[in-house]
């Protein structure tokens, strides 16, 4: 079965305090940011990685980003795909519309019988990426899946609801899905295996290679301003050593009658 | 990869799983190997953990989470490569990091270890807290950042973010101040030092933190080195001059004893207790450094030493090798190595157990505090003591 | 969800039962050739109470219990050829009690030589108990229960003669005490009470032993080795005889062996002597060398190889890696003293048959009433055809041990199918009551001694 | 602008509380701009769903249809961008839930309308519409406006909007929709829930909620511990789950249970908004965690800034200790 997986580059953004807002407003100060695989998108590639060692195929990566972004490509080359491909257009700031159109171009030179993507990014987090490229390639999709055994000409999935609740569908291929992270336990990756990936070819495309100019990816969206969310209630906090703020807390907890 | 791949596949099988490894050298008990200590199944024991990786590659077993588990629950202390009476003893680790790396390639190791390398990868150290904030442990202290000094001060990644790590290498930066010592740190730009990188099996991300090392202590000059930690002291001093990375490296223990040999450190303030020493299995059996902490010690007035019955080569580790005192397979137990340890420092009657290493520090600390045994014991590193010998707060 | 796990999980805690692949592995295997079966479970127990509730829940469940101590007897005495659980007893390693006026150890089932070695050297390095050549793993209390001897047999005899007595927790799970402790008094003898002989021997057939009271010896504060060495085997009966008979030695070991080549063929003797004093060392060397061993030197059959202070433990585990390593087993016998030419010109001519490098050792039991005497032969694990070898020469020698006249010490399963068919039939009639009395399901480390 | 469409959501033939959440939020918006507030409900059984919502909506639109179950959305698709061609409101607004996201970004393209996910405030400026979002998982709020667009489809973070109480009789109105294809390239299967191990966490006073920082699964004997020691249950994030280390039935938040209980003691918890919006209910809520950044500090009550691993045995002591005494 042919694969194509999207992926995406995103900071580390783990720790509240190192986020800052650059003068401009418009973006944040990435520089004492390090970058990293889009946490949803390392169960995308494992996903793919079992189909492929299960029902073979070819998988093929696909970024859309500056040259840095090679680095989330070199881990799929490491984890199994075949060929990657990077986009050489900076649409970070873009809104997802933009994005799905590049996405739309490269996937239809593709061959693929499945797309994949992460149900959603770290950084931005709109989670329509997916179902866009979806509509635009005119193939069924399904989001946030938890769930996925695949046979030769369909997929049987299940996607996450509220509340604990699932549905199951059986999608006729090609098809599309978001994967939500829990579906599998992504491997890890050495940096042997991504120095080995090195050699790989990887594939850079611009727009024009697509017959697309900028003003195709004109956004309907525009951002005015980034800022920093307001202080929610600020908890009360109990400070000294382990045993010391445990004590603390251990009244506190009785005086509430807890026990 | 099977056995014949395997580099030590004609040797692997020359375990007769005898057991002197479980031993000390004294064998008082047989519980010296921490991770046998810690679940005395024989499946944890060295000789176990040899059998498996050979049935492993053999094809006669599956790899398994639990079969992970028990790889990764090697802390890499050496007391089995100490007490083999078999030849092929001296790659018993090697075969141990040489299976964890097959893992690693196969992508298939314990969570703890993978979030540990992928935060290396991204941060430089285990915690996945931010580069930028390595140094924020020298707040205050006027320690100045390396600039052609004598000594690079080699802080490690223990003392640059752990609380209790942070307060130690802040008083080692103290003493050194006191003492005179001309010395920098690399502060944010510190970079971890990859030891147990290595022993966790992830050889080319090692290779990659050696190199990088090497080539920032080059660009800046530096000859000498002075570590905190004797995990750092051990990949410097043994791993990194493979990567032309000779550099004159001490553990701050060594550099103390020289100090007050001749003068250099005015430690008759004193520090008056009964203290007994924890053996760092990087400082000792893995360099066999028993002597210079000791030296230190038995130099501060006041300081009545004595030995646990497990000591030097025979000592017990503490658990937190091979990267497990962030991965904590050995954690969780009145068995657990770190419990044991402090259990029987109480029972040498000393009311201070010694240390030389922020890993020792963090792990035997939280066990007398599982111990409840705050009262009786207090977990100190030897920096600490120097320090307050010389009228350091 | 397997209920006999869930139960021994109820009865020892989650961390002390496996039924995983990794420890039904290693569980499964003997150091020595038997070929490995796979335990159902594997559990560590660390209470008597413990062990009568899991012997109670696998006569429920009629499930086999297979007792682990060091395992290192080598002949397979401790592989679960019927599945079931195996209970590795090492967790119960506390010395209870050293009763220094009485001179006895109280142990539980898992201490170890070595731990009981340190204990004493620390403690009361005037007392000693008799080490048996294993490496210091193996457990005091497997020791006894196949009637090992130890590095002071000599003057004392075998381990399981100096027993004082036995807590067992019986196959249907009561526990039972012998010896002195029964009637609540110390545990310093087992006699004049009714005889224990249900449980030494039995290789864990008849009950799972949890306490063990041993004999502690003095330990004199100069401890030696002597070196002797003859080159007519037929010299070594004698010999023997002649040393025990002095009364001044601890040890009295005869071996020969290929490696080192330039030593093959020869008999040497290592004779362990103790002494309080440089005179009473001075003294016991003199009546061992001068006045029992001089002749020989004058005569030049034989020759002194030099004495070394300090007891010398020999790292058997050493002879593992002597095939390319892995491994080896032995046979090893009670056998009259003067057997020793035949067993180890016998012995050889089965090694150089199976190109196994050969090696033989008789130690003195007693006061020469007998000696342990042992063919190991030495395979390379990773080669299967040499363990092949060695297993077959194993077997041949099984049946030179009877052929010559000996027993069988700890025999593995051909072994005590050999024994089984030469005893005597009511013994073996008693045997099978008393099995079939104290196991009735059967289920206490079965494959061995099958009588009924 | 014509008018506001709200697009209103069924779950097991009730309407979703997001729905009632963003139906508030488009009544205001609607007020304030002195248009017409439109409502569309789909299904099989819709008249009373349609009475419910005319309580805030001028006009509800009713779409009578048995395709629709398992909420496929496709036909749902299908329905409301004929809908939106005809009635061409300015704002089309819906709960950002799990089926929203399986619609609308398809819709935003067939109908080639800008589409904002997630909103956290939508509010009026100089006569346009600005949306804000919260990105950077939770640290950095963004604030976006539409180029020139006659329609703009926008979606609303669950629990985001206060449900203010609607008086209204608004008109329902049935409208005709035939599809013209079957949908068989996808086939609902069926509805699955969390399977039950027993442990029902949101009947429990206290829960004690562990997150990635326990680090480890063997660290969750610890969290067992203190839930022991205050007579509670452990319950978990969402990451917990993904590990495998508790079952689904265990987590808090919104793929997960929503919590009332009397105590809500977060280990290693940072607190993303899926998981917070399970538990805001909590009467008393503690946060342990390494870093005093993380968001769960503002809304706890009380917090320990600390490696839980060192607090949590401590804690669990000092509270056995004072239980001694009482008892």
């Amino acid at each position: 079965m042919d694969i194509v997986a999207c992926i995406k580059r995103v900071p580390d953004t783990s720790e509240a305090d190192i986020i800052k807002i650059s003068p401009s407003q418009k973006d944040i100060e990435k520089d004492r940011l390090v970058f990293k695989i889009n946490d949803w998108d390392e169960y995308v590639l494992e996903a793919a990685v079992q189909l492929k060692e299960k029902l073979g195929g070819t998988l093929t990566a696909v970024t859309v980003g500056p040259k840095d972004w090679d680095e989330v490509l070199r881990r799929a080359l490491a984890m199994g795909a075949d060929s990657a491909i990077r986009v050489d257009q900076d649409v970070s700031a873009e809104d997802p519309y933009a994005v799905a159109i590049i996405l739309e171009k490269v996937i239809r030179k593709l061959s693929y019988a499945l797309v994949l993507f992460g149900a959603q990014s770290e950084d931005f987090g709109s989670g329509q990426l997916g179902a866009m490229v979806a509509e635009m390639l005119g193939i069924p999709h399904a989001t946030l899946v938890t769930g996925l055994e695949a046979e030769e000409k369909k997929v049987h999935v299940k996607r996450e609801l509220e509340a604990g609740t699932l549905q199951s569908y059986t999608i006729e291929l090609p098809a599309l899905l978001t994967i939500h992270t829990g579906i599998n336990q992504p491997r890890y990756i050495s940096l042997g295996g991504i120095r080995r990936a090195m050699q790989k070819e990887l594939q850079v495309m611009s727009l024009s290679d697509l017959d697309l100019s900028l003003e195709a990816l004109t956004p309907m969206v525009r951002l005015e301003k980034l800022e920093l969310p307001p202080k929610g209630k600020q908890a009360e906090l109990i400070t000294g050593a382990p045993e010391e703020a445990a004590g603390q807390l251990a009244k506190i907890l009785k005086d509430a009658g807890i026990f | 990869m099977t056995l014949t791949d395997f580099k030590y596949g004609d040797v692997i099988h020359r375990c007769f799983r005898c057991g002197y490894c479980k031993f000390p050298i004294n064998w008082m008990d047989v519980n010296n190997c921490p991770a046998y200590a810690r679940f005395r199944m024989e499946t944890y024991s060295c000789g176990g953990r040899l059998w498996l990786t050979r049935a492993w590659l053999d094809g006669e077993i599956e790899w398994s989470d639990h079969l992970a588990d028990i790889l990764y629950s090697c802390t890499a202390c050496k007391n089995c490569e100490v007490k083999c009476p078999l030849s092929f003893n001296i790659d018993i680790l090697n075969m141990m990091v040489a299976a964890k790396g097959e893992m690693v390639e196969r992508g298939e190791i314990p969570s703890a270890v993978k979030d540990f390398l992928e935060n290396i990868q991204r941060q430089g150290n285990p915690y996945g807290t931010s580069r930028t904030k390595r140094g924020d442990w020298m707040e205050g202290t006027g320690i100045e950042e390396y600039q052609g000094q004598e000594f690079l001060y080699y802080v490690g990644c223990v003392g640059s973010y752990d609380t209790r790590g942070q307060q130690t290498a802040r008083v080692l930066g103290k003493v050194l101040q006191k003492a005179g010592v001309s010395f920098g740190v690399l502060g944010n730009d510190e970079n971890c030092d990859g030891n147990e990188v290595k022993n966790l099996g992830e050889e080319t991300l090692f290779e990659m933190l050696a190199e990088e090392n090497v080539a920032q202590f080059r660009g800046l000059g530096v000859q000498k080195v002075v570590t905190l930690s004797p995990h750092s002291y051990n990949a410097i001093k043994n791993d990194y001059p493979g990567f032309n990375g000779d550099f004159d490296v001490l553990h701050y223990t060594q550099l103390l004893q020289g100090l007050i040999r001749n003068g250099g450190l005015d430690v008759s303030g004193g520090y008056n207790a009964t203290v007994t020493y924890h053996d760092p299995c990087f400082l000792g059996r893995w360099n066999e450094e028993y002597d210079a902490p000791r030296a230190v010690l038995r130099a501060i007035p006041g300081v009545r030493l004595i030995e646990m019955a497990r000591n030097r080569n025979g000592a017990l580790c503490c658990g937190g090798g091979g990267g497990n005192f962030y991965i904590d397979l050995l954690g969780g137990s009145e068995d657990s190595p770190a419990r044991r340890r402090v259990r029987e420092a109480c029972e040498t009657g000393a009311n201070i157990l010694a240390v030389a290493c922020p890993n020792c520090l963090t792990m035997l600390e939280d066990a007398v505090k599982a111990e409840g045994l705050e009262d009786k014991l207090a977990v100190k590193d030897i920096a600490e003591i120097v320090g307050e010998a010389c009228g350091i707060k | 969800m397997d209920s006999v796990y869930q139960a021994l999980v109820d009865i020892v805690g989650q961390e002390h039962v496996s039924n995983r692949p990794e420890e039904l592995f290693i569980y499964s295997y003997d150091l020595g050739t038997t070929e490995p079966h796979r335990p159902d479970y594997a559990v560590t127990p660390r209470t008597t109470e413990e062990i009568q509730e899991i012997v109670r829940l696998a006569n429920r469940e009629k499930v086999p219990v297979v007792p682990l101590g060091g395992g290192l007897s080598l002949a397979g005495l401790a592989v679960p050829f019927k599945g079931g659980i195996t209970l590795d007893l090492k967790r119960m390693d506390s010395i209870l009690e050293v009763n220094e006026k009485a001179r006895y150890a109280l142990v539980e089932c898992g201490v170890s030589q070595g731990q009981l070695t340190s204990y004493l050297e620390r403690n009361y390095p005037h007392l000693t108990h008799s080490e048996p050549g294993a490496p210091p793993t193996a457990t005091i209390a497997g020791n006894v229960a196949i009637h090992g001897q130890g590095d002071i047999a000599q003057p004392y005899g075998f381990n399981s003669d100096m027993v004082n007595g036995l807590e067992i927790v019986l196959p249907t799970g009561e526990v039972c005490k012998f010896g002195s402790c029964s009637i609540g008094s110390g545990w310093f003898t087992l006699h004049p009470l009714p005889d224990v002989g249900l449980f030494l021997g039995w290789s864990g057939t008849t009950g799972i032993i949890t306490k063990v009271s041993i004999r502690l010896f003095p330990g004199r504060r100069i401890r030696g080795v002597g070196q002797f060495v003859v080159e007519d085997e037929e010299l070594v009966p004698e010999i023997m005889y002649k040393l025990s008979h002095t009364q001044m030695t601890e040890d009295i070991i005869a071996f020969s062996q290929a490696i080192p080549p330039f030593a093959s063929g020869l008999q040497h003797f290592t004779i362990n002597i103790a002494a309080d004093s440089e005179k009473e060392l001075e003294f016991k060397q003199e009546m061992v060398w001068d006045d029992t061993l001089g002749e020989y030197i004058r005569s030049g059959a034989g020759g002194f190889l030099g004495f070394r202070s300090g007891l010398q433990r020999p790292q058997v585990s050493k002879t593992s890696d002597w095939r390319k390593g892995g491994g080896f087993e032995y046979v090893g016998s009670i056998m009259p003293v003067d057997t020793y030419p035949e067993c180890y010109r016998r012995g050889r001519e089965i090694s150089e048959r199976h190109e196994i490098p050969y090696t033989v050792l008789g130690r003195c039991v007693g006061t020469a009433h007998a000696m342990m005497f042992s063919w190991t032969y030495a395979f390379n694990r990773a080669d299967p055809e040499t363990m092949k070898q060695a297993r077959e020469a194993l077997h041949e020698t099984d049946d030179l041990v009877l052929e010559l006249g000996g027993t069988i010490w700890k025999p593995g399963l051909y072994g005590q199918k050999l024994v089984m068919e030469r005893l005597d039939p009511n013994t073996l009639n008693l045997m099978k009551k008393i099995k079939q009395m104290l196991d009735p399901n059967g289920i206490m480390n079965p494959g061995n001694w099958e009588v009924s | 602008m014509s008018s506001i469409l709200v697009v209103a959501e069924r779950r097991d033939h009730a309407l979703a509380d997001v729905s009632y959440q963003v139906l508030s939020k488009g009544r205001q918006l609607a007020d304030q701009a002195r248009v017409e507030l439109l409502a569309v409900v789909a299904g099989s059984d819709v008249n009373a769903h349609a009475k419910e919502l005319a309580r805030w909506a001028d006009r509800v639109l009713t779409v009578k249809s048995d395709r629709l179950e398992g909420l496929l959305a496709e036909p749902y698709q299908r329905i409301i961008a004929d809908l939106i061609r005809k009635r061409k409101p300015g704002i089309v607004l819906m709960g950002h839930s799990s089926f929203a996201m399986d619609l609308t970004p398809s819709l935003s393209v067939e109908l080639g309308i800008p589409l904002v996910t997630d909103c956290v405030d939508i509010f009026w400026q100089n006569g346009d519409v600005l949306v804000t979002r919260s990105i950077y998982n939770g640290k950095v709020n963004a604030t976006y406006s539409f180029a020139q667009s006659e329609i703009v489809l926008i979606t609303g973070r669950v629990g985001e909007f206060s449900v203010e109480e609607g008086r209204r009789q608004g008109q329902v109105e049935e409208i005709e929709f035939a599809f013209e294809e079957e949908f068989d390239y996808k086939k609902f299967e069926g509805y699955l829930e969390a399977e039950a191990g027993g442990v029902d966490i949101t009947q429990a006073e206290v829960l004690v909620s562990v997150g990635r920082g326990i680090k480890d699964k063997k660290n969750l004997e610890m969290a067992e511990e203190l839930a022991r020691v205050l007579g509670g249950v452990v319950s978990c994030s969402r990451p917990i789950v993904d590990y495998g280390w508790l079952p689904s039935e265990r987590q808090v938040g919104l793929s997960g249970k929503t919590v009332q209980p009397k105590l809500y003691l977060g280990l290693g918890i940072s607190g993303a908004f899926q998981h917070l919006v399970g538990m805001k209910g909590a009467r008393m809520t503690i946060a342990i965690n390494k870093d005093a950044k993380a968001p769960i500090f503002n809304v706890a009550d009380y917090g320990i800034v600390d490696d839980l691993l060192k607090v949590v045995p401590a804690l669990v002591d000092k509270i056995s200790e004072l239980k001694g005494k009482t008892e």
